[in-house]
This record gives C-alpha cells, structure tokens and sequence, in this order.
C-alpha cells in the first residue's frame, strides 16, 4: 500500500518524531511505500539541519535523511508553519533578509496542499502528535 | 473499521474520552507512547466500552518497564503488528 | 488501492482546541480552508474545549494577534458549511447551540462515528 | 500564602487537579490562558475545595468571549492584578 | 528581599511526566542535578503519571536512546535524597512504593502542601 | 521586588510566549525589577533570529528584544536544552561544524546553573509553561 505520515510533535521534546520513524521502517520493511512524511505544527523543527543533538542521543535530522535516502521518502515541510518557527530554505531566508538557514535538502518546503494530496494519493495516512 | 491511536495516559488526559466518544462498533484502539498507561489493570477499566478491541504496543509498554504489568483484556502487538492494524482499517485517527 | 466510495466526503478536519491558547485551532482551520480551495467537499467537528472557537463576541490575543473568530466568518466563502458540534461538550461548557457565533448541527455521541466514518480522510487538531 | 497558576482547562485536561492538590489552607489559584474556562458556570464546580480563593485573568478572559459568562464566586483580575497577586504570595507555583 | 528562613530546603522540582513520552522527566531532572551540584538542597516530588518514573525493569527508547532510569539512580551520588510520591497517583496505577526502583516516602495529599511550602522554590516539569 | 520569568513554551504554538511578554511589561510598569527571562524545554526557540511570523502577527524576537533593551532584561537560554533544538550562536556552531547560527545577542546560550542562581538571587520566579 502507499502511505504517508504526518508528524506534528517537536523533536527532542515528544516521543512523536520516534515513533513516526519506527513505524516508518516498519511499513517499509513489510513492503509498504512511503511517498511522503508531512512535518506541520511543531513537527516542523525535525527539519532543522542546526540541531546539534548529544552524542549519545539518536539524530533525528540524519534519521529522516538516511530514511529518505533509502527509500526515496519525499521530506514535505509546510512552509506556513515553519517560517514562523525559524525554518527556512535559502531562498525563504534571502526573501525574508535573514542571512544564514536551516533547513536543507533532502526537506523541501511546501504548501498545505501537499498534505491534503497526499491524503487523496495515498491509501493510508497516519498522524503522530506530541 | 477504523484504528484509533490513542498516545496519552488517562491518568492525566481526557483525550482518551475524545477517542472513545469517536468509536463505532467494529473499530479499534491502539495505546502508544504514554498512552501505553492505559493498559494498567487498574486504568483499563477507562476502556471497558470497548472491551476485546483494545491493542497497546509492546515497544513501549517494554520501555517503561509495564510488559508484564497489563491487563489481561489487552492485546499487545508490536511495531509490526501496528502496521498490520493499520492496513486492516480503511482509516486511522489518531488522539493526542 | 484507495476505495473511491462516492457517499464519502473528502476530508473531516476535528477540532479540539480553544482559540488564543495555542496555534491548533489555527492550523486545523488552515488545513480545511486548503481543502476546500482545492474543490474538496470538507466538514468540521468541534469536540471537547474546540467549541468554545464558536463562541460569539471575542477579542484580539495577549500582543494583539487576530485570534481565529475571522477565520470561521469565512468559512462559508470557502463553500465549508458542515459543521458538526458534540453536544456533549457543548452542554459540558453550559453553551446552547443557538448562542453560537455561526450556525452549527450539534451531533449527539452516538452520530460522532458515523461522521468519522463518513469521510475518506480524518484529521485531528 | 503561596499563587498557583493553571493554563489548561478542566474540560480536556486534569491538571487542575494536582493544582488543587498542591494548594495549601490559604493558597489562593489563577486561571490563565485556556485555564480561564474554569471560570464558567459549569466548571466552576472543580474548584469547590477553595471557594473564595479562585481568580481568573481578565484578559484571557475577553479575547474568548468569556468575559460575562464567568461563575460569581470567581474574582477576575487583570494583568496588574495578577502582578500583584505574585507580590503577595510567597511563590508562584505552575501547573500546566 | 528574598525571605531567608532556615528552616527551608532550598529547592523542590514537581516531576509529573512519565519516561520516554516527553522530555519534561529529564529536563526537570536536569535541574535538580544542576542545583544540587551547586550545594542547594534539593528534593523531589513525583506526582501524576510522573509516579511511573520509578518502575522499575526499564528500557531504552524507540530509536535507542536511554531514558531517564540511569539518571535516577545517580540521584544519591548528587546527594538528593528526598524522593517524595504522591500516594494517591501511585495507589491510581496500581503500584506499592516497595515495588519501586529507589527507596522513597509516599505522601499523602495533605502533606502535598506542606512539601510546597517547605522549599524557597519550586519548579514543575 | 526583583523577578525572573522562566518560559517553556515555543512561540507561534503556545501562548505561553505572549503571557510571559504581558506578565513582564506590567511588572516594569508598577516599578519592580526584571532581572531575566530564563527560556527552558521548547521556550528556547523564541529566541531563534531566523523566525518570519507573518506581517500581521506578533513578532516575539523583537518584542523580546525590545523588552530586553529598554529594561536591560538578561535573555538566558538553557544550552543543552538549545543545541539539540537547533538553536546555536556563533560558538556553537562553529564547535559543532555547523554553518550559519540562529541565536543572536541580546538572547545568551547559558547553563541551567543560571536558572538555579536567579531563583536563588530574585524575590519573585514565575513560570510560563505551554
């Protein structure tokens, strides 16, 4: 079946982003297809290539690549939600007169809309809240 | 049927109300994360409604040190057994 | 494959948080309003503290910010005109329908399944 | 005499309840936020234990609609009067 | 001026937060060990869902990280040794304060206001 | 009196952000002191400078900021709590290989032993929580 997730909880402050990433290896090892993980609300800041984890502590940022880069995962973060929480791309961050940015490739900015498509496309939507 | 995902404790939620207030007859609940709680005999009587279609996930009643410790009305399926859930239901809404 | 059942609506969106308090109600709102731009046949449902967004006469946030009461005034635009209250939470909060700053179905408990179940997909803020 | 303050209301959460289970004799309670919904005639009832020592921000209070709508054994304060309730009190105690 | 009474412990942390669900049982430990480092007399008060902290037979996390047990159990090393538990919360779960991973003191919802009042400050996570 | 604010909610999700700004600009005003705003758990992303709330909303940075300025009101950060956030200054991001920075002065990256010493050294601590 094809799925996608939706994540709306904080890394490193919910359990949310853990638990969407083990149910994201799950289904892909049962042969499932992931298209996409939408990040919304503060799921948003699983996105930040700034984020700067203990050693001893999983990565989230590197988790969701690694995920993506395996399985041709699309990373969709609502852009509304993410500019606001200091999220940008670079050409979020040029448009806005901030220098620097923090979200990077392979999370891409998107609209909400890709989120409602994704609900039509795929079989199966799940959510994970904080 | 539809799978309900329910992630908070009723120790200190009422989302679990909200949830069970959302279940038609054929559908079922999953407890994960804190919500894994529930399944305590002594709070598994917020689910008596329900009673037969209440799941809670092993991985994180193991991570608590609460495997041993459910219901025996409960069944507890892991990671895997929560993706079989959810291809089962033609939907899943989730509580948090 | 995706069953497409023609009775179906496309999307629910459940609203379970007060306005001003956080940014749910908001961003549930903004997830439906994106439906129904895109010709999505969308319902609402205000459940628990989410039907106090409904309540008539109220003002800007803590800094100023707009709140959501503005949102809900264009929802009819948006050809949204479903929308479900849980009369339990409704009569919890001591609220009658007909106070209500939009006109709103309350739906008892045993009808709250039926709408979850009536929508292709379910989203809950 | 010590001020605890609660953000959440008694209608989705229970974190009212260890409020009051932290509250002394004379320990008086703010509600803030969504919190202020335990103002309403209907919810008042939670707060029984300490009749007479419960207050709600009048802020939060207008910026729902809620403003008229409050239980009469609530005292409704501003955001000077809830300074001021932080200068009497000892401390002030969280919950949320 | 800050009120010196030396009959007062200098801090209680307020833990109501179960492991792994949230990082509020570890940032609010985090605290604890930070002023007890500092010399501060620190106690600790678990209430709510906070009681299942203690259990013991845990594990680590869905992706591997620790969880907060190793953290309890250097709680001694830093000299914190008031573990007070809300009597009620653990009688909700089920749970006997025997069964629990550190030796403690249940208390009861009245010595709960006490417990505040005993401490120059209080912080909940 | 002399007061500290300690704020654990994220901006743009909570109110708990414009609660403590409202809290804080009345007591100045009845003449007492506010000496810090400690920011803890997801209150650290208010101080990110890469934040881009719509026109129409609150800009929390700079009212921060100007609070800051006009009291002389310290912004401390809890580090840990920030660098697994993805909120880094310049030091820090340069000792954890990263480009680019999203704490800007007048915020401070600082250890909880600040939080300790501020409950210790001012009359009134009120926290803000989400």
């Amino acid at each position: 079946m094809r799925y996608a997730i939706l994540l709306m909880g904080a890394p490193y402050s919910h359990q949310a982003s853990h638990s969407a990433l083990r149910f994201a290896r799950a289904l892909v090892a049962r042969g499932h297809r992931l298209e996409a993980v939408f990040f919304y609300h503060d799921g948003v800041h699983n996105a930040s290539r700034l984020a700067a984890p203990p050693q001893d502590e999983p990565h989230l940022v590197d988790a969701w690549t690694a995920l993506s880069r395996e399985h041709e995962v699309s990373l969709q973060v609502c852009i509304a939600a993410a500019l606001r929480r200091g999220l940008l791309d670079e050409r979020e961050a040029a448009r806005h007169g901030k220098e620097g940015s923090s979200v990077a490739a392979p999370f891409e900015l998107t609209g909400l809309g890709q989120l409602i498509d994704l609900g039509t496309r795929c079989d199966r939507l799940v959510t994970f809240g904080p | 049927m539809l799978l309900h995902v329910v992630n908070r404790s009723p120790a200190n939620s009422r989302v679990f109300e909200q949830a069970l207030s959302g279940m038609g007859p054929d559908d079922v609940l999953l407890l994960i994360e804190d919500g894994v709680q529930g399944a305590l005999p002594q709070l598994v009587r917020y689910f008596a409604p329900i009673e037969g279609r209440l799941f809670a996930l092993k991985e994180d009643l193991e991570a608590r040190g609460l495997l041993g410790r459910c219901a025996e009305s409960v069944q507890v399926v892991d990671v895997d057994g929560f993706v079989t859930l959810t291809e089962e239901a033609e939907r899943t809404v989730s509580w948090y | 494959m995706h069953e497409h059942d023609d009775t179906l609506r496309d999307l629910l969106v459940i609203l379970r948080h007060a306005p001003h308090g956080s940014s749910w109600l908001k961003e549930g709102l903004d997830a439906a309003l994106v439906a129904a731009a895109f010709g999505q046949s969308v319902s609402l449902l205000f459940m628990g503290e989410g039907v106090t967004a409904l309540m008539p006469g109220q003002g800007p946030g803590p800094l100023g910010q707009k709140g959501t009461a503005a949102t809900l005034e264009m929802l009819e635009m948006y050809d949204i005109e479903t929308l479900l209250v849980d009369a339990q939470a409704l009569s919890a909060l001591g609220f009658s329908s007909d106070e209500l700053m939009l006109d709103v179905t309350p739906v008892s408990a045993e009808a709250i399944p039926e709408a979850l179940s009536a929508h292709r997909l379910v989203l809950t803020f």
